[in-house]
Formats: structure tokens, C-alpha cells, sequence
């Protein structure tokens, strides 16, 4: 065997440090590094224009007549308080129909389902296909429902939930499962060991593991619930309401499609009105926003 | 499902409420040239009766005809006197109702404030733009007088479900509902008033509401029906020399709702009442004292 | 509620033992092995079976929603005529259906959606995959796709307003009408953004570590990386994404409805207005259609082709999404 | 507890074959053998664990006090009551450590006195009380790795189980931490009998009284592999003077 | 190339502390030692592919050709293609069997006048050339396990390095396997510099001329972990004269 003072011997010398700009800074990779930058900036200073144009437009309005007044043909006593409680009428009600039909047909999926079996299979295709049905043929749906069940007039509060919950039910149940599947099977394993049921190591064990991200799924949903208009304009949701909604059966209006009615008006103070509401909104689906990502991070165990 | 159907969509029967005031729902639905009026008439009428729920929806005069007839409505807000099928309709459906001219409008063809040269235009001349003969043929300014531009038409106006389209292709082509289909129609009327403010070869027809309300926008051009150029005011609509287009606009209210419905009646009187106040806040023009008398003699005989 | 009744069934029948366990293994059994029935447990997977089923009731629940009429309307209507017609003009009195000009918008309004997203989407997938480091992605993510959760009604006055009026008329004075399929196509395209970059982002980061190293160590730069290694292995995901992000462009119906404009037409150039069919069944909808009517019919006729190229689309995204969850 | 003629499938393919075993009573027998060769299917199929994994099955008969436990009529909720399981990673309950050890009694339904006299008899077996008493009402989660699986022990004699069956319990615990579960072994095969998985041979020599040898084999015509029991008896004769050259080659090291 | 007084940090944790160590030229060194030493750290910062984790950080020198890889001013591209790296578990590109050697020429702008011949250079150079002839347009990802760790030698000797690090690369493989790529190993070690790690003493006393012992150090007072270097000698010195107690305990398993 030679020794270490052999066998480094007459080692050849190529400097490392090359003459050329170095690999991640030659000009390919940063003009590559730079349009990502751009991607994404785009993206972002096209919502902050968006943003800074509803501030601007909408701005002056954004006051407390915003919230209690009811709508009116002059623009300075017009709020959009039946359409703020419509909103929050319709969008409880979508949440108590799908969260718990979701989560159900969730757990039924992961934990209950034997996969290869034909009837499990198509739901499971079918949940992924109604994920990409376009919101407007639910409200199709929704309307030829009400038609074959012979409500006649179909803006009421259920009409527009049941349009919405089949809407994000797919959506939640996606989230569900998702979140369902994050729980490491050790627990399930360790639940069954003990003598435990399918059923209990899915209630006490399963479930409460998943509930954030339940949670956050589902603010997510229905914070797109809660800006959709397409399918309420088919169920004739676009009314003038000067009161507020008091029930299930009761007519109603939300705050999309008040905005889209306000835009819809000659005199400019509701184009303004529009802006605020809009402003409205959109603070609204920050905060759901907001907070589905502070739960996301505050209580998703790392496993 | 059955409770929908009995309970017929709407909250809380009405009546009156204890403390004497009335309560409960007034339904309307109908044009949407008509609808800020009622709207109006119902933001005045929550001071006198707060606990009166009144919803305004927008089907188009059509549309709102056929719900009318369905019993769905108490009122029907109108662009165009009701039409013989319309009649049968009502009459097979075993519905009573009593017309109530409401207000006055200039229905107003506008064009784009860049135009210059259309300032007025005869009835044969409006025929050419908006026959049907015109699809795919009549495409530019120069086609309708040798003396106008080079210019390409674009042309935007009401959709088929409202008065206004009905009235208008009544006026100009000699026939309801004959018109070039090659044109955007909409029942949302900013859509015309976007359209012309958009393009320099625009053309629509709409209420001269937003007209007034959108002078940056587009112009009204002057009207001549065999008896010189006439503009769009208030007196040349009330006086009658703007014709063919200055037209009337009407409620239809149904019998058995005024006569049971104490929260009806009170809205349709303070509505009647009120008109002046509301044609103003609403943009439209007031009715002539001929026409006010006649509108309260008709009421009378609801008792 | 549910599992306290199953805990108590058990209890019912349950022999729980004493003392320590003793039992030779010669002797007999303290106690049965035996099942016994759990009614509860039955209930409620029942239910839960239930649940699902309804996912399948909602698709034959839209599938007949939309038939029906449908069928109605081709009783009037010769399926070719509507496939193949170059007029549309339902409810006009000289009527014809003809939905190709409808189809041509979506068209429009679809490709200059995807030429928005699809680019913007990668990059910015890339950026967040490949180059972000946790804390950055963590902050961007979000506001990505706060982009998707703006209501489509806000995003539409912003076309018309901002993009068509104030962009593209005053400022770059070009020369088109008050709508076009540009404008709504374009923020369309951003919608579309967080779509198709969440979903390339989950298929890169599912390219395993190993092969990034392996690029790294035979001395590629980032880039090299990205492009040679990471993004084909990801490709079929990335497919996925773009198709999603289609059907996502095919479907949207408030933009299209509020700054493609109302005139059905065929649409040649991407300044030219024009109908879609989901914005016609919005501008439909805004007027009245009569259960029975053959316009109500002609809405759920058209509802139905959108229904049918979304699904197809949608079909093949997920066989996409199978293959690269297949890959590793 | 007798394990005669087991083959274990999944699906198509078969894991295990042809196992003969007998556990004695209070005794630990240990199952070694290369990675794959089927320990942990087989331990898995002892109290019906594998009926949880879509299309696994088992032929044969697994005799407990007797009765067959995949006989018709046999509630598997009921073997996996009589036959604990600890497992390889430690998977206590994001709960605390009293419900940890409550959670088996209440949901099979267990008539108990005192819950707390039940949580601490388990704790103290499983030689965590003295560790944990003050803090029973904190998350099992904050525990070490070594307390973790002690913790997953009281939880598997709290329902009171005749049989523990145990894979590779040690696997991701350090030597001082894997001290302390052999000698809770020890103490706890006075009252149970244990079947354990280990990979670590000097493991199944300190603890075992018995051990079964496994490995894999390749089948000559297919090529497919399978487990099977290349040896059983007591310790001291598996390590000592194996009767199958594969085993001593196993245990010197020579392979695998 | 020569390590001097190498600490590596991930973040506030020092997983290798204060390592000297020089890899004679053509020698084929190994580094041994029990799980979790910070032998793959180490390695890793050889040819700075520690550069990608984030907080990863090295503190000392490490000299190739007497230049200190880590001074500012060095392009760590460049480090890497001069110094190649073979992975635990063989990750081909899923790309064709000559593609995936082109790759690296391709990616560092190698002037090559023929890649064809390149490839089958390197092919044949990593004994796989008259496997894969015949089918280099095939995916890698068809190849068996064996096949593809040739393969990524081939691809990691395509660039022509000087040095190549090996971190466990015969662990995922079965014996034959192994063998093959052992034997590999001897020949490479004619052009090339070899750091290998292993977990295989027997495999590190096969192939290497020099071997490294780490052990992971509990510090007394925090009880912070870090991997030490204990001792690094000749092959046979180590296996035959251990100097260090430690040392002489791992080699004959007496621990870890
Ligand atoms: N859920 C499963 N589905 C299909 N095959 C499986 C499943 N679990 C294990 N196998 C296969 O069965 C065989 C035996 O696996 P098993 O886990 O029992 O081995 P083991 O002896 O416990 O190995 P180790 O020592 O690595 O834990 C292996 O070939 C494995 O791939
Ligand atoms: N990316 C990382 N971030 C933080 N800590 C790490 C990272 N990679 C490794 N470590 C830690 O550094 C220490 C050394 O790890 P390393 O992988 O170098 O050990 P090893 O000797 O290669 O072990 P093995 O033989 O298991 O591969 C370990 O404590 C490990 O947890
Ligand atoms: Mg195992
Ligand atoms: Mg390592
Ligand atoms: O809405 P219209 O008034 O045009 O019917």
C-alpha cells in the first residue's frame, strides 16, 4: 500500500475558481430566476391594482350606512344590509347542509369504503368530476329542483343554499378526505389493537385528529360560496330586498349579487356603492382566508 | 318540500300587526325599466310602514307578466301595456288585475358622445339600423345616410324579455319583437349604456333615465317622426310630441291582493300618491295631472 | 352522541374480566369469542354511505336536471343545426340555434385565459417548488391564491372598468368596442393562476429529493434542474393542472357575463366582443324563462354541452393526475 | 394460543406459509428472521390485525384457548381485546396520558370500579407511574420515546389482554430506553404471554424464552418469495446449537 | 483533498464537530460508523451538496487541490462536477439510459466532440456498457436496482470528476449486486479519488484503503449530540490494531 504522502503527490491543479460568473449568476439561470420573479409578481400587483382601484372607487362609502341602511333608489341612502344578512343567511345554512354530509360521505370514503368495490369507485370519480362542474349548472340544477318539487317563487334562502352546498360539497368532502388521510395510521392501528370498533377509532380518534383540517377546508369552501353569483342569478336572486331575510323561506339577496345590481345602475354613487360593498367582500374572504391558514398552521399536527 | 309549496316562498302571511301598523310582504316583479321606480316607492314607503317587506325583482316585462299571471306576484311592473296573451293568460289563471299608468319615459336612442354627426334621425332611418332586413347587411354609418362616416355600427339595446324591446321594435319596425338579431341584447340595461360609452359607432336604445344619468357616456340623438327632430325632455314626453318613442309606464296590480292584503293596498295607495317624489328619485317624469286622476279613480274602484 | 350509544351496546354484552389472566391454554375460555351484533356501528355506516350517495345522486341529479330539457329543446331543435349553426338568436322571432358562435367565445375567452395562466401558473409554481425556501412559500402560497378567492363579480368590473376602459382604451388606445373576449379572458387568466400553480406545485414537490440531487451533483445549476429534471418528471401533473385550470376557464361565468359582452357572435380576433355560453345563460337567467318554454329548454340545452366538455376535460385530468401519482 | 398450517395471502400473493407454532403460556417466545420473511404478518394475523388491510386473508388455524379466532362468529373487535398489540413506532393518542390508558376500557365497554385505580394498576405495571402520576393530565405527545412505548404497554394491559404481541418494540428506542422494556418484559410474563418481532438477535437471546426462526424463500419455479419457519424451540438451543444450517448462518451473522 | 478542522451545522445543531482527515489520491477511503455520526453530513459537505439545505453551514476548510472549496469566489457548480456523488438509493432521471448520461456533459456545457461516444465511455467504464447497449433509448427506470447504481456511476463519471463520494451505495442492493459494484470500485480506484460511506464493516474492509471511524459524542453537559471523528487509518489498522477503545467495541459489535 503507498503511502498518503504517495499518493497525494503530483496532484494536478485546475482552479476552481473560474474566470466565468458563477453558475447560479451567469445570465441564463438569473434571467430564469427573474421571470419567476415576474410570474409571480404579476400576480400580485395585478391584486394589489385590484385592491388599491376598489379603495379608491369605493372608498368614501365604506362607512356605517354600508351596514345598517337598506337598499334605496338614491345612492346616498343605499346600504346592503338585507344583502349582508342574506349572505350570512345563505352561507350558515349551506354550512350546517354540507359540512356534515361532507364529512360523512368523507369518512365513508377513507375510512369505511372498501376502494376496489364498483359503487365506492364511482363515487369516488364522481366527487372528482362534480369538483370541476361549472357553478352555473348547479344553479341550473338547483332551479330545475325547485321546478320539479313545485316551489314557485324560488328566491328564498334554502333555494340559494342548496344551489351553493352542492356546489362546494365536493369540495369539502375533497379537504375531508385529505385531512382524514393525514392521520397516521399507528393511531388507527393503535385503536383497533385495544379492542376498539371501526366506528369508535373513527369518532374519538380519527375525527378529532382531522378537525383542523376540516376546518380549514371548509372555511375555504364556503369562503367561495360565500362570493359566488352565477348560480343565485339563475334562481332570481337578483332583487331589490328592504328587509331583512328571517328565515329559510325568506327572500333574500347577497352581497355578490347586490354588487352586481348596483353596477348595473346609470347613476355613478352606486357604481361607488358597488366598490364598497366589494370592499366588503373581499375583506370578508381575507378574513376566512385568514383564518383558515392560522388554523392550518396553529393546529395541524406534524406527525 | 310541501311546506315550500304551501308556503308559497314568502314569509308571514301579513295583516295587520298589533300595534296598528301593517305588515307582511308585497311581491313585485317585472320590468327593469319600471323597477326603480317601485323600488323607490318602497324606500319612501319603509318610513310609513317599517315592518312591510317589499322585494323588487327584475324578470323583464315578459317575464314578470308571466309570473303575474302565475300568482307569484302582487304586482307586475310594466314598459308596455299587458299583451293579448298575456291577457288569456291572466284570464285562464283566473287572476284579476287593474293597469295603472305609473309614470312617463322617453325611451331615448343614444349614441356615442364622440358622435357627431347623428344628432337626429327619422323613424325610416332608425327602421334601417334596427329592421330585420338589416342582419348582416346594414354594418355601417354610411349605409344609413351617404352623408355619415365611414363608421362601423355596433349596436346594443334591450333584451328580449323586457318591455322596452317590445316597445321600441313595436315603434320603429312596425312589429313586436321584429328586429335584427345581430345587435347585444341584454335585460341589463348598463350593458347598453357600457357599450355605447365604448365605442365610437355605438347605437342603443334604453330609458331616458340613464340617459340623464350618464350624460359622459352617451348622447340621446333626436327623434323625427314625420314632424321634425324632437330630443327626449320631460315636456316633449308629457306633451306627446316626443314620438314615437315617449311611452308610459305601468303597474299592474293584482285584485285579490289589494283586496286582501291590507300591506298592498297601503303600498300601491302611498305609491300612487307619492309619484311625483318617486319619478324624481327614480329619473323618470312625472305623470301629467290627467294622468294622476285617472290612475286614483282606478284605485278608487278597488275600493 | 353516535359513539356514546355504541359504547354502551358493547357494555351490554361485554363479560370483562377479573382478576389477571390465568388461563392455561389447555383449558377452556373464559369467555366466547364470539360476535355479537353492533346495530349502532351498522346505523352508521349506513348513514355515512348514505353521504356519499349523495354524491352520486348530485351527478344523476344533474345529468336529468339537464336532460329533460334538453331533450325538449332537441324535439324543436335538430341536434345538428345546434352543434353546427353559425346563428345564434333564441329568443328573437326569427329564431336559430345555432351554438357555435357561443362556442367560438368561450373559445376565445378560454385560450386567452390559459396563455395568462398557464405561464404565470408555472413560473410561479416553479419559483415556489424549486426556489422558495419554506418561510417564502409559506407567505406567498396564500396570497397566491387569495387570487381564487376573489368573487368573480369583483373581477369582472375590474375587466370592464379597469382593464377594457381604462387599460386598453385610454391608455393603450386600441381599437376595440366597450367588451371583448381580451379583457375578460385576461383576468380570467389570473383567476386561473393559483389553480394551475397549486396543482404543478403538489406534482413538483412530489418529484422525489433524490433526483434534484442527483442533478445538482453532477454539477446543474437551479435552473438546469428545474427544467431537465424536475418539471418533465412532474409533466403528466402538470398537465393536470392546465386541464383543470380549462375547465375552470370553460365554466366561469360572471367575468365572461360582465366584460365578454352580450352579443352572440363568431368571434375572430381577441378584441371583438362576444357571447359565451355560460354568459348566456347568465344574461338568460336575468330575464325570465318559463319552466317548459323553449327558452328555459334552450338554457339547459347549452348547460348541458358545458357540462359535457367540462367532464371530458375533467376525465382527463384525472387520468393525468393518476399517472404521476403512479410515477413514484 | 397454536398456530397450525397458517398460510398468510395478500391478495394473490402469499406472505407466509405453512406455519406450525405453539406459544407457550407465560412464556416470551421470539420471532427473528431477515427483513420481509413475514414476523410481522404473521404476528399481525395472531390477533386478526390483518383483517384491517384490504384483500389479506389466512389459511389454517390460529387455536386460542382452543377456539379457532378466524372461526365463523369470532368478533375480531373481541380477539384484539384478548390479544394486545404494541407496535413498532410507538402511537400513543394525541391525548392525555390518563385517557391514553382510559381509552381501551371505555371503548370496549369495561366494567370498571375506579378508572383511576385502573389507570395507575397500568401505569405501574408497565413501570411508568412513578414517571408520569403528576402529570397524567398532559399530552402523552410530550413523552419521550422510551416512556411513549412503556405508555403504549399500560395501554395494551389496561383492556387485560392474555396475550401481548409485540413488533420489534425496541426498534426506535435508544439502548437505555430498550433496558427498561426488556426488563418490563420480564416482569410482565409473569401474568401474559408475549410474542415478540425483534431484528436484534442479542435482544431475542436476553429476553426470549423461546424463539422461531424465519426466512425468506424463493420459490425455484416462480421466483416468487414467501416466509417461512425454518426452526422453533427454546432459546438456548436456537442460539446455541441450531439444527438448520440456515438458522446458524442467520445467527452468526453469515447472511442476511 | 484535505479536511481541516470541519464542523457542519444544520442551523443551531453541530452534527460534525471539528474533523481532520486527508483522502489519499487513488485510494479508496470509507467512512464507518454508527447510525446518525454525521458520516452522510460529511460527506455531503465534500462536494457542497450541503448547500442546498437550508441552515446548513460548514466552518473550517476543506481543500481540494489545496484550494478551499468553501472560500468565497469558488463556484459550487463547479465543486460538484469535479467532485461527483453517488446516492444510497440509485436515482436514475426518468429519462433514457443515454440521456441520462448526456445529462451531465449537457448541463455543464461540456465541449464533447461525440456524445455517443461519451456515453459509451462511461458505460463501459461502470461495467454496463454490454448490458444496456442495445437498448439505451430504453428508460432507465427499467433497469434493476443493481443496473441503476451502475448506472448513476456511469452518469457521475461522465463529467469527468477527480473525486467521487459514495454514501452507502450497495444498500439497497442485494448481494450480487453489491459484489458487481464492489469490484467496480476497485477498478475506478485507478483514475479516481473514492470516499465511500458504510455500514458494512465487512464491505469496508473489502474495498478500502483507508478507513475513518466516527461516533456520535453525547456532550456531558447539554446533552447535545454531535459526530466526532475517533480514529482513521489504514483498512487493516483499523480492523487489526484499533487504537481507540471505541473503536475496537464497534468493529468486533459490541455496540451500536
Ligand atoms: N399490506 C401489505 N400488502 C401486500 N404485501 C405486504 C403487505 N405488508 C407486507 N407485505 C409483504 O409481505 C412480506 C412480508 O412482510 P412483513 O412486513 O411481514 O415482513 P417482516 O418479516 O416483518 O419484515 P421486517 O423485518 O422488515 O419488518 C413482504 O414481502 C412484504 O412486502
Ligand atoms: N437536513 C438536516 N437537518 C437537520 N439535521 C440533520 C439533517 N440531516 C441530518 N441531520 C442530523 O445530523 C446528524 C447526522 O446525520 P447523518 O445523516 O449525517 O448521519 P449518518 O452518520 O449518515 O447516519 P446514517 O448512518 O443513519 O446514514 C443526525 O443527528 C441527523 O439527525
Ligand atoms: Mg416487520
Ligand atoms: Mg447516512
Ligand atoms: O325591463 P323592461 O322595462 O325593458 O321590460
Amino acid at each position: 500500500m503507498r503511502t498518503l504522502q504517495d499518493s497525494l503527490a503530483g496532484a494536478p491543479t485546475m482552479p476552481l475558481k473560474t474566470g466565468k460568473a458563477h453558475g447560479e449568476r451567469r445570465a441564463g439561470p438569473l434571467i430564469f430566476l427573474i421571470v419567476l420573479w415576474l410570474s409571480l409578481a404579476v400576480a400580485v400587483i395585478f391584486l394589489l391594482t385590484l385592491i388599491v382601484n376598489l379603495l379608491l372607487e369605493g372608498g368614501s362609502r365604506f362607512g356605517m350606512p354600508l351596514f345598517t341602511e337598506y337598499p334605496s333608489s338614491s345612492p346616498d341612502r343605499a346600504g346592503a344590509r338585507p344583502a349582508i344578512l342574506g349572505s350570512i343567511w345563505v352561507i350558515a345554512t349551506t354550512a350546517l347542509l354540507t359540512i356534515p354530509l361532507g364529512v360523512a360521505a368523507a369518512l365513508h370514503l377513507e375510512e369505511f369504503a372498501d376502494k376496489k368495490h364498483w359503487f365506492n369507485r364511482i363515487i369516488e370519480l364522481n366527487v372528482q368530476n362534480l369538483a370541476a362542474v361549472p357553478s352555473i349548472v348547479y344553479g341550473l340544477l338547483a332551479l330545475a329542483f325547485l321546478a320539479l318539487i313545485g316551489v314557485r317563487d324560488k328566491n328564498i334562502v334554502i333555494g340559494g343554499a342548496l344551489a351553493l352546498s352542492l356546489l362546494i360539497l365536493p369540495v369539502i368532502i375533497i379537504a375531508t378526505r385529505e385531512a382524514i388521510r393525514a392521520v397516521p395510521s399507528e393511531i388507527r392501528d393503535g385503536s383497533l389493537a385495544l379492542g376498539a370498533t371501526k366506528w369508535q377509532t373513527t369518532w374519538r380518534q380519527v375525527l378529532p385528529a382531522s378537525v383542523p383540517g376540516i376546518a380549514t377546508g371548509s372555511i375555504l369552501a364556503l369562503s367561495r360560496a360565500l362570493g359566488e353569483a352565477a348560480p343565485l342569478l339563475l334562481l332570481g336572486a337578483l332583487v331589490f330586498v328592504s328587509f331583512d331575510p328571517n328565515g329559510l323561506l325568506s327572500g333574500f339577496t347577497t352581497l355578490p349579487i347586490q354588487i352586481f345590481n348596483w353596477t348595473g345602475r346609470p347613476q355613478e354613487g352606486f357604481h361607488e356603492l358597488a366598490a364598497a360593498a366589494s370592499i366588503l367582500l373581499l375583506g370578508l374572504l381575507l378574513l376566512m382566508n385568514g383564518l383558515a391558514i392560522f388554523i392550518r398552521n396553529r393546529y395541524q399536527k406534524r406527525w | 318540500a310541501l311546506v315550500l309549496t304551501a308556503c308559497g316562498g314568502q314569509p308571514a302571511a301579513g295583516g295587520d300587526s298589533a300595534d296598528g301598523g301593517v305588515s307582511g310582504s308585497v311581491v313585485a316583479d317585472g320590468s327593469s325599466t319600471v323597477a326603480p321606480l317601485t323600488e323607490a316607492a318602497a324606500d319612501f314607503f319603509r318610513d310609513e310602514a317599517p315592518d312591510v317587506n317589499v322585494t323588487v325583482a327584475t324578470s323583464g316585462t315578459g317575464g314578470g307578466f308571466a309570473k303575474f299571471c302565475a300568482e307569484e306576484t302582487d304586482i307586475s311592473n310594466a314598459s308596455r301595456p299587458i299583451k293579448d296573451e298575456e291577457i288569456t293568460l291572466c284570464e285562464e289563471a283566473g287572476i284579476e288585475y287593474t293597469e295603472i299608468v305609473i309614470a312617463n319615459d322617453g325611451l331615448s336612442v343614444v349614441v356615442n358622445p364622440e358622435n357627431d354627426f347623428a344628432k337626429c334621425l327619422t323613424v325610416e332611418q332608425l327602421n334601417t339600423i334596427w329592421g330585420p332586413e338589416a342582419e348582416g347587411t346594414v354594418t355601417n354609418w354610411n349605409q344609413v345616410d351617404p352623408s355619415f362616416p365611414d363608421l362601423e355600427l355596433a349596436l346594443f339595446g334591450a333584451g328580449t324579455d323586457s318591455g322596452t324591446f317590445d316597445y321600441f321594435t313595436d315603434a320603429i319596425n312596425g312589429e313586436e319583437g321584429a328586429i335584427r338579431t345581430d345587435y347585444s341584447p341584454s335585460e341589463d340595461d348598463n350593458i347598453t349604456v357600457q357599450g355605447v360609452a365604448g365605442d365610437e359607432g355605438a347605437i342603443g336604445f334604453l330609458g331616458l333615465s340613464y340617459v340623464e344619468e350618464n350624460p359622459d357616456s352617451m348622447k340621446a340623438v333626436e327623434v323625427d317622426g314625420g314632424a321634425g327632430c324632437v330630443a327626449p325632455t320631460a315636456e316633449t314626453v308629457q306633451d306627446g310630441t316626443y314620438s314615437p318613442l315617449g311611452r308610459e309606464l305601468f303597474i299592474y296590480v293584482n285584485n285579490a291582493s289589494y283586496a286582501e292584503k291590507p300591506q298592498v293596498k297601503s303600498f300601491v295607495d302611498f305609491y300612487v300618491e307619492s309619484e311625483a317624489e318617486v319619478a324624481e328619485a327614480a329619473l323618470f317624469i312625472g305623470l301629467t295631472e290627467e294622468q294622476k286622476t285617472t290612475a286614483q279613480d282606478e284605485l278608487a274602484t278597488l275600493g | 352522541m353516535l359513539a356514546n350509544t355504541t359504547a354502551s351496546d358493547t357494555e351490554a354484552t361485554t363479560t370483562a374480566s377479573t382478576g389477571g389472566p390465568t388461563t392455561p391454554s389447555g383449558r377452556p375460555p373464559r369467555s366466547s369469542l364470539a360476535g355479537r351484533a353492533r346495530p349502532g356501528e351498522a346505523v352508521i355506516k349506513l348513514v355515512l354511505r348514505l353521504a356519499a350517495a349523495v354524491a352520486v345522486l348530485t351527478t344523476i341529479g344533474i345529468v336529468i336536471a339537464l336532460l329533460v330539457p334538453a331533450i325538449g329543446f332537441f324535439r324543436e331543435v335538430q341536434v345538428f343545426d345546434f352543434l353546427f349553426g353559425d346563428r345564434w338568436a333564441p329568443r328573437f322571432a326569427d329564431a336559430s340555434f345555432g351554438v357555435i358562435p357561443l362556442v367560438t367565445a368561450t373559445l376565445w375567452t378560454t385560450a386567452i385565459a390559459l396563455l395568462v395562466a398557464v405561464p404565470l401558473g408555472l413560473g410561479a409554481a416553479i419559483f415556489l417548488s424549486e426556489y422558495a425556501r419554506p418561510r417564502v412559500r409559506n407567505t406567498l402560497k396564500p396570497i397566491l391564491e387569495l387570487l381564487a378567492g376573489i368573487p368573480t363579480v369583483v373581477y369582472g368590473l375590474f375587466a370592464l372598468q379597469f382593464i377594457q376602459t381604462t387599460v386598453f382604451r385610454e391608455w393603450l388606445r386600441l381599437d376595440t368596442g366597450a367588451f371583448s373576449v381580451l379583457a375578460a379572458g385576461l383576468v380570467m387568466g389570473v383567476m386561473i393562476i393559483p389553480t394551475v400553480a397549486s396543482i404543478s406545485e403538489d406534482a413538483m414537490s412530489a418529484v422525489p429529493m433524490s433526483l434534484r440531487q442527483g442533478s445538482f451533483a453532477l454539477g446543474a445549476n437551479r435552473m438546469q434542474t428545474s427544467l431537465r429534471v424536475v418539471f418533465p418528471a412532474a409533466l403528466s401533473g402538470v398537465m393536470a393542472a392546465v386541464v383543470l385550470g380549462i375547465s375552470r376557464a370553460v365554466g366561469e361565468t360572471m367575468i365572461v357575463a360582465i366584460a365578454a359582452g352580450s352579443q352572440a357572435r363568431i368571434v375572430t380576433g381577441p378584441l371583438e366582443q362576444g357571447q359565451t355560453m355560460t354568459g348566456f345563460i347568465a344574461n338568460a337567467a336575468l330575464g325570465d324563462s318559463r319552466v317548459g318554454s323553449l327558452e328555459y329548454d334552450t338554457l339547459y340545452a347549452v348547460g348541458l354541452l358545458l357540462f359535457l366538455i367540462t367532464l371530458i376535460v375533467n376525465f382527463i385530468s384525472i387520468r393525468l393526475v393518476r399517472r404521476f401519482r403512479q410515477a413514484y | 394460543m397454536r398456530v397450525e398450517n397458517v398460510d398468510v395471502y395478500y391478495g394473490d400473493f402469499r406472505a407466509v406459509t405453512e406455519v406450525n407454532l405453539e406459544f407457550g403460556l407465560h412464556e416470551i417466545t421470539a420471532l427473528i428472521g431477515p427483513s420481509g420473511c413475514g414476523k410481522s404478518t404473521l404476528l399481525r394475523s395472531l390477533n386478526r390485525m390483518n383483517d384491517l388491510i384490504d384483500g389479506a386473508r389466512v389459511d389454517g388455524e390460529i387455536l386460542f384457548h382452543g377456539e379457532n379466532i378466524y372461526s365463523k362468529g369470532v368478533d375480531p373487535i373481541e380477539v384484539r381485546r384478548r390479544i394486545g398489540m404494541v407496535f413498532q413506532k410507538p402511537n400513543p393518542f394525541p391525548k392525555s396520558i390518563y385517557d391514553n390508558i382510559a381509552y381501551g376500557p371505555r371503548v370496549t365497554g369495561m366494567k370498571v370500579e375506579s378508572m383511576d385505580d385502573l389507570v395507575e394498576e397500568s401505569l405501574t405495571r408497565a413501570a411508568l407511574w412513578d414517571e408520569v402520576k403528576d402529570k397524567l393530565k398532559q399530552s402523552a405527545i410530550g413523552l419521550s420515546g422510551g416512556q411513549q412505548q412503556r405508555l403504549c404497554i399500560a395501554r395494551a394491559i389496561s383492556v387485560r389482554p392474555d396475550v401481548i404481541l409485540m413488533d420489534e418494540p425496541c426498534a426506535s428506542l435508544d439502548p437505555i430506553a430498550t433496558m427498561r422494556i426488556e426488563d418490563l418484559m420480564q416482569e410482565l410474563r409473569e401474568q401474559y404471554t408475549i410474542v415478540i418481532v425483534t431484528h436484534n438477535m442479542q435482544q431475542a437471546a436476553r429476553v426470549a424464552d423461546r424463539t422461531a426462526f424465519f426466512t425468506a424463500q424463493v420459490s425455484e419455479g416462480t421466483g416468487a418469495r414467501t416466509g417461512v419457519l425454518v426452526e422453533y424451540g427454546t432459546t438456548t438451543q436456537i442460539f446455541e446449537d441450531p439444527n438448520d444450517q440456515r438458522t446458524e448462518d442467520y445467527i452468526s451473522g453469515r447472511f442476511g
